[in-house]
């Protein structure tokens, strides 16, 4: 739904429940905000866009309090704001669902749910059973099937990206700030989230939304900052946006054709066959191949066990029967280290917690599983390393001062690049992608897209897992879609359609 | 209309049968410290007859006392993924004071809670240092060891202040009726932990500080205070501990407690508490307590020679982890 | 270089230096030690360092060698082991420092003289007294150890009481239960009571084990065990008259210090000294307790 | 062509004067335990005449030889986010070792390397405990503390073993030229510590492992190696330490070393080595017990007493990592 020019008139003429002015913010003597100012009204859904590193998250967590500023004001209800921190925020009503997830592994899901503000009875205890019908009701509003007893540090990372959307709603704030909130979600969970954003928002709440997928900024905002290497670059209301390549060019500073970068390439030889690949209550069955020079996309909704055939590749998930075949010759996987030495590289979904090594620089990141090529006579050679690590910085645009840099300190986008880096260089002969794009701007999805083209180029197979169908679209060669652990379909290359990916996600059936 | 009985009679069947398996995997999957603590239960009891007795059960358990109130206290500070090696320090300290307190005349109310709070204060300093300061918990406690140590020292000059006070005494030697005052501490600060720890707002920030300390800050928890409240309430509860230490000894002595905090440290994490913070519980630190108590009255039991008893206290405390760490095992191969 | 000269800048001013490396400055025997080396040291009117390694046998290196930087005038070495001190008191001798052993017998050429108990023989006497106690029950009796085994001299005092009651076949001697601090041995204690409710004696080998035994008996309300053992303290003599206690060793400690530091005077002047200079122990009971500590 | 030139000038000017910046920057951003060390070291020459002369610095050196030794092994430990608390222990076991080996007559070398192979193969055992049976190292190392202990009592009956081999004796006292010999192994250790932390792929992996274990699997690192390899050479290393020790007492003795391990840990800590693993630096745990043995060194030529001694050493350990610790926080405060 979008609101008639009248509707919009009205919100403009309301005063600004947020001021944002002047902000900037220094990190040890690096600028990452240069004077931005942002103003937000209540009850609009106000985008900001920009590349990765471009300071949307940092000027987020200003607003939380969760950074402090260097310079600028912050304005609530027209009232300056000193010394904003979490708490602070939380009492105005501010709520965040942050970029990095924030969920206690070892609490239940309920008090994830309620974390920070678990209701209690009359003598000051917790209230369990209260806590958990609540967390039930949110759950069934959002329509996702989760037990609130259940032990958070078991559930994928679609599912805690969705206790943070539930936290965000029995948060009742009057401003909702989402970090991408959809970049591990899948199609049908993103539909949810965004018809809970115009619902939240007719309720008056404004809403902060950062996201890559442009789509989505199309569907539900009503306003659009654009920002770029620390500095506001525009603010236009949506109606004034013709189009997703006008956006990216404020953006990216340049005008994009492509988005793919798809490289026809010929296909050669079977590299990889999954037989009968099954394991009780997550796969079913599952049979596929990949050649060499081939981009094979795996489609399907979230939990449908995609990320669990990336993970029987590569010995992270004890298979109960079937056979792996590479080069026709039966292989026995027990763990990663045999399945990188069959020629096997996974970029994982989940960076924070199965790839990076936070307290280490961009370069020791990049070279980490390759540094067995820089070794010469016992001793590790730095310059190599370097070499390598820099060339990769500038080939994936990794923003970063310098190699040397933490890599904690990168944004999203950035560190997601510097371990794509990581297994391209290990140079594969099956590379395994787990949403690969997973928070990337449009433009490094661009250059990276390229990377796998030139990979497969060079006969690479490649396995891209992805819940974004535009991806798999516009990357694969072929595609399988996964349905609750089994295989729904697969789509040779002039198949693969939205329509017929989702007709098989959902259980439906396509006609040829 | 009967089928559909049939099939509801079906489930509720299923039910049960679930029910039962599930309640033996949940012995096994949480309660691996009990199958251990059992198991040496059942040994002791076997191979002597002396440990089977109620007044020996009751001694343990008395004995146990000043461990078990140290290690609730430990409990706490371990959930936020910080440790406290300063506690056997903080035992002679609050021996000390409350001593020459009574030995001074202070009326033993008064004595007890003057105590206390200086062994609040203690902590709440460590805390705020802790919380404020970054600097970890393992280095801060271990510097308070020695500072700790030489203050009770000093205080002292070395010689244990000797309570002569028939009264005070009862707190670590008396009874309350047929059972021991002392057990009777033990199980209300026991009691009161667990409520606080499970069933409070507080101590689920805790649990939350020691998972995910960046979650917990951007909640709204104020991570600073929740800690330093831990260690203060630890400091008062090793307070505790001291003065049934001191009662118990009828004197404090700036020597008494000294490594008791490794003691402690083994109870809690032999109860399946995370030593990198986040999970724990209170019921699990008592069984550590009663498997670290029993197998020292064992051993004294069994009259076995001190040297070995180094030996066997080693391997035992190693195969009870070990038997408790199965079931992560089991959970991480996934 | 600098280390002469600082050397013979005290002794411009005539004051001499004494370095004293204790055991341990946290129990009561070692800290009446040295209060006596402090007052012979003032009525000497010579300037006394002194270290405390607190059992650690590595720091009680460093500190003969920190006290070598200094350049003291004689060492007195109450050696946490009787083994570990030797090479660095060897090489302080070799620079011309007199070697004092007090307490612990340290064997070395090096060293000018022992003072101290002789524990082993304090523990045969306590347990010829012990005999006695045994031959006036006429019936089988069992004897509980408690004792820090890690201890040298806390162990020859066990093998002096053993050796005491050799050739005596109704004696059982239990083996050695631990009991470094009070708390421990208080503990242990009660446990061996609960197995052994008729244990006739408990042998305590030093003070904090007596105390943790008295604590134990006393919160017990048993008399029937009694304790013998080492170090009388004021809280132990309360025990010796209140019965829980049949009789200990009492050592001189004051004295072992002013001895030593006597000894460490004369060493200075160049006097050859005994290899060993015995000081007595009393054995305490109830009979004479009142004599060696008021009430 | 003259404005030229100036212009050049300036910006040469700049170039110097931030590298100047940015080098007093790194400074105390990575340096500030040597800010601590440098107060140390500048107010002990101050306050007394005894420290500051090539003799006692020798002295200094020499008695941290075994510390120092130690705390190399405890750096990787660390860092891979485990612990080693029966370090101690294991310095005692290898002086009995060492000791008996010579006594029994067994060529020197031999003995060497029989309780260097003796020291790897406890390490090995514990390494294999801590990284198959996901056992928290605290723990497997503090049981082995008493069994090390036990057995080392056990195998000597609680008697010093004595070396009367004047050869053995130079390893801990002895001279090479000028410079005594413990020091020059110090001094190897140390630098094949440094190359092997820093400079080689196990080194990186030991790192990677103590910051994100799951990504060290995922990236083909064989975690379960590297971390056995880990205690596997720190067991090797601290019998090392161990028979330096032995030879500086020329004895075995089943007490020598207890306790040891907690100052190694505070070395390791004061050298900016993170407690919970992923980061630190050799250099930084030399610094450290530098400290450390200065603070020793210093309080006992000051003759302060042994119950302030204490006091002390506490309060200046906390504020050295303190210090430290205030470019943790200018981080943390982002
Ligand atoms: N803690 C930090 N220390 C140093 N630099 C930082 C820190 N956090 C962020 N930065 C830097 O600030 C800049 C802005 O980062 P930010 O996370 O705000 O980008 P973003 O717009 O959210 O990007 P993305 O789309 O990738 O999430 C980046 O250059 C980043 O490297
Ligand atoms: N370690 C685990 N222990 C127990 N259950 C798990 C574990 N990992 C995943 N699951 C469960 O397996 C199911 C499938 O997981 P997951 O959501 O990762 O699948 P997916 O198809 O890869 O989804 P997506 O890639 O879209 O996130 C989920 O229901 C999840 O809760
Ligand atoms: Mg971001
Ligand atoms: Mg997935």
């Amino acid at each position: 739904m979008s609101l008639s020019p009248n509707e919009r008139g009205r919100y403009e003429v309301n005063s600004p429940i947020i001021e944002l002015k002047n902000i900037t913010k220094e990190f040890s003597g690096v600028k990452a905000l240069k004077g931005v100012s942002l103003t937000v009204y209540p009850g609009s859904v106000h985008a900001l866009v920009g590349e990765n590193g471009a300071g949307k998250s940092t000027l987020m967590k200003i607003l939380t309090g969760a950074y402090s500023k260097t310079s600028g004001e912050i304005l609530y209800n027209g009232k300056s704001i000193e010394n904003m921190d979490p708490k602070n925020s939380k009492k105005i009503g501010i709520h965040c669902i942050y970029q990095e997830l924030n969920v206690a592994n070892y609490l239940t899901v309920a008090e994830n749910v309620f974390l920070g503000s678990q209701p209690v009875n009359s003598m000051g205890l917790i209230n369990w059973k209260q806590m958990n019908e609540k967390a039930k009701e949110v759950f069934a509003s959002l329509q996702i099937n989760l037990d609130p007893k259940h032990v958070a540090k078991n559930i994928s990372i679609a599912q805690k990206q969705m206790i943070e959307i539930a936290r965000a709603i029995t948060q009742e704030a009057k401003i909702l700030i989402m970090d991408e909130p959809t970049s591990s979600l899948s199609e049908r969970e993103t539909e949810i989230l965004l018809s809970l954003v115009t619902e939240l928002k007719n309720k008056g709440v404004s809403i902060l939304y950062i996201s890559h997928r442009m789509d989505e900024i199309f569907r539900v905002c009503d306003t659009v900052t654009v920002l770029r290497d620390g500095t506001h670059i525009k603010t236009l209301p949506m109606s004034e946006v013709q189009n997703v390549d006008q956006l990216v060019e404020l953006m990216v500073n340049r005008k994009m054709d492509d988005y793919f970068n798809k490289i026809e390439v010929p296909i050669g030889e079977t590299v990889l066959k999954v037989q009968n690949l099954s394991k009780t209550g997550v796969l079913k069955d599952i049979n596929f191949e990949l050649r060499s020079g081939e981009i094979l996309g795996i489609a399907g909704l979230v939990g449908a066990g995609r990320t669990e055939i990336a993970q029987a590749l590569f010995g992270l998930l004890k298979k109960d029967t079937g056979e792996i075949l590479i080069d026709n010759q039966l292989t026995k996987i027990n763990n990663p280290s045999d399945a990188i030495k069959l020629g096997i590289g996974f970029v994982t979904e989940n960076r924070k917690e199965t790839g990076l090594v936070l307290k280490q620089t961009v370069r020791d990141n990049i070279s980490l599983p390759n540094l067995k090529k820089f070794t010469k006579s016992l001793l590790v050679n730095k310059k190599a390393e370097k070499k390598v690590s820099e060339d990769y910085k500038q080939k994936l645009n990794i923003k970063a001062r310098t190699i040397e840099q933490t890599v904690s300190t990168l944004s999203g986008g950035n560190q997601q690049k510097a371990i794509i880096a990581r297994w391209m260089i290990q140079e594969p002969r099956i590379l395994i992608l787990d949403e690969p794009c997973r928070g990337v701007d449009v433009g490094a999805k661009a250059e990276i897209f390229a990377q796998i083209s030139h990979l497969a180029k060079q006969g690479v197979g490649i396995i891209m897992i992805s819940s974004e169908l535009s991806e798999i679209v516009g990357m694969s060669d072929r595609a399988i879609v996964m349905r609750e652990g089994v295989i729904a379909g697969e789509l040779s290359k002039d198949m693969i359609t939205s329509d017929n990916i989702l007709k098989l996600a959902f259980g439906g059936g396509i006609s040829a | 209309m009967l089928n559909n009985t049939s099939t509801n009679l079906n489930i509720n069947q299923n039910k049960q049968t679930t029910n039962w398996k599930q309640k033996l995997y949940v012995i096994f999957d949480k309660g691996s410290t009990t199958i251990g603590l059992a198991l040496l239960f059942i040994i002791m009891s076997i191979i002597t007859t002396d440990f089977l007795t109620v007044d020996n059960l009751l001694n343990v358990m008395r004995q146990s006392a000043v461990l078990c109130i140290m290690a609730v206290a430990m409990t706490f500070i371990i959930i936020t993924g910080g440790i406290d090696l300063s506690a056997g320090s903080q035992l002679a300290v609050s021996g000390v004071v409350v001593s020459g307190l009574i030995v001074a005349g202070v009326p033993i109310p008064l004595a007890i809670l003057i105590t206390v709070l200086i062994g609040g204060m203690i902590g709440l300093f460590m805390g705020t240092v802790i919380s404020t300061q970054n600097i970890p918990p393992f280095i801060v406690t271990l510097a308070m060891t020695t500072i700790l140590s030489g203050i009770a020292f000093v205080y002292t000059e070395g010689t244990p202040v000797v309570i002569t006070d028939a009264v005070f005494r009862q707190i670590g030697r008396g009874y309350l009726g047929p059972i021991p005052t002392a057990i009777i501490i033990m199980i209300i600060v026991a009691v009161i932990g667990h409520i606080l720890l499970s069933h409070t707002r507080f101590g689920r920030y805790v649990y939350t500080i020691g998972d995910n300390e960046e979650a917990a800050r951007l909640c709204g928890i104020n991570v600073k205070w929740v800690k330093t409240g831990v260690y203060a309430f630890g400091g008062a509860i090793t307070a505790i501990a001291g003065i049934v230490l001191a009662s118990r000894l009828s004197s404090g002595s700036p020597n008494a407690g000294t490594g008791s905090e490794l003691d402690a440290i083994a109870a809690v994490v032999l109860g399946g508490t995370n030593l990198f913070g986040g999970e724990g519980k209170i019921t699990g630190t008592l069984m550590g307590v009663a498997i670290i108590s029993i197998l020292n009255n064992g051993l004294n039991l069994l009259n076995v020679s001190s040297y070995n008893q180094l030996m066997i206290k080693g391997v035992v405390i190693l195969l009870a982890v070990w038997l408790n760490s199965i079931k992560a095992r089991k959970k991480a191969s996934v | 270089g600098s280390q002469e000269k600082a050397g013979s800048e005290k002794k411009d001013d005539g004051k001499l230096t004494i370095g004293v490396t204790t055991a341990t400055l946290r129990h009561q025997f070692f800290i009446d030690i040295d209060d006596g080396m402090k007052k012979a040291a003032e009525d000497a009117g010579v300037e006394l360092l002194v270290n405390d390694p607190n059992l650690d046998l590595a720091k009680q290196v460093s500190s003969i060698e920190d006290y070598m930087q200094k350049g003291v005038d004689a060492l007195v070495v109450l050696a946490v082991d009787n083994a570990g001190v030797v090479p660095v008191v060897e090489e302080a001798k070799e620079k011309g420092i007199p070697i004092i052993t007090a307490d612990a017998v340290v064997e070395s050429e090096s060293v000018d003289t022992f003072i101290g108990t002789e524990n082993y023989d304090a523990g045969k006497q306590l347990g010829e007294y012990l005999k006695k106690d045994i031959e006036t029950k006429g019936k089988d009796v069992q004897i509980a150890v408690v004792t820090h085994e890690q201890s040298f001299v806390q162990k020859q005092r066990l093998n002096g009481l053993k050796e005491a009651l050799k050739g005596i076949d109704n004696v059982k001697i239990l083996n050695s239960q631990p009991g470094y601090d009070r708390q421990k041995s208080m503990a242990t204690v009660e446990n061996i009571l609960q197995a052994n409710p008729n244990v006739d004696y408990i042998y305590a080998t030093a003070e904090n084990s007596v105390l943790g035994a008295l604590a134990a008996l006393e919160s017990a309300n048993n008399k029937q065990t009694k304790i013998v053992g080492f170090d009388v303290t004021k809280e132990a003599a309360e025990g010796i008259r209140s019965e829980y206690i049949l009789a200990m060793i009492q050592q001189q400690p004051i004295k072992i210090g002013e001895e030593s530091i006597k000894a460490a005077l004369e060493a200075i002047k160049g006097k050859k000294l005994d290899k060993n200079i015995s000081v007595p122990v009393i054995l305490v009971d109830k009979a004479n307790v009142d004599e060696h500590f008021e009430k």
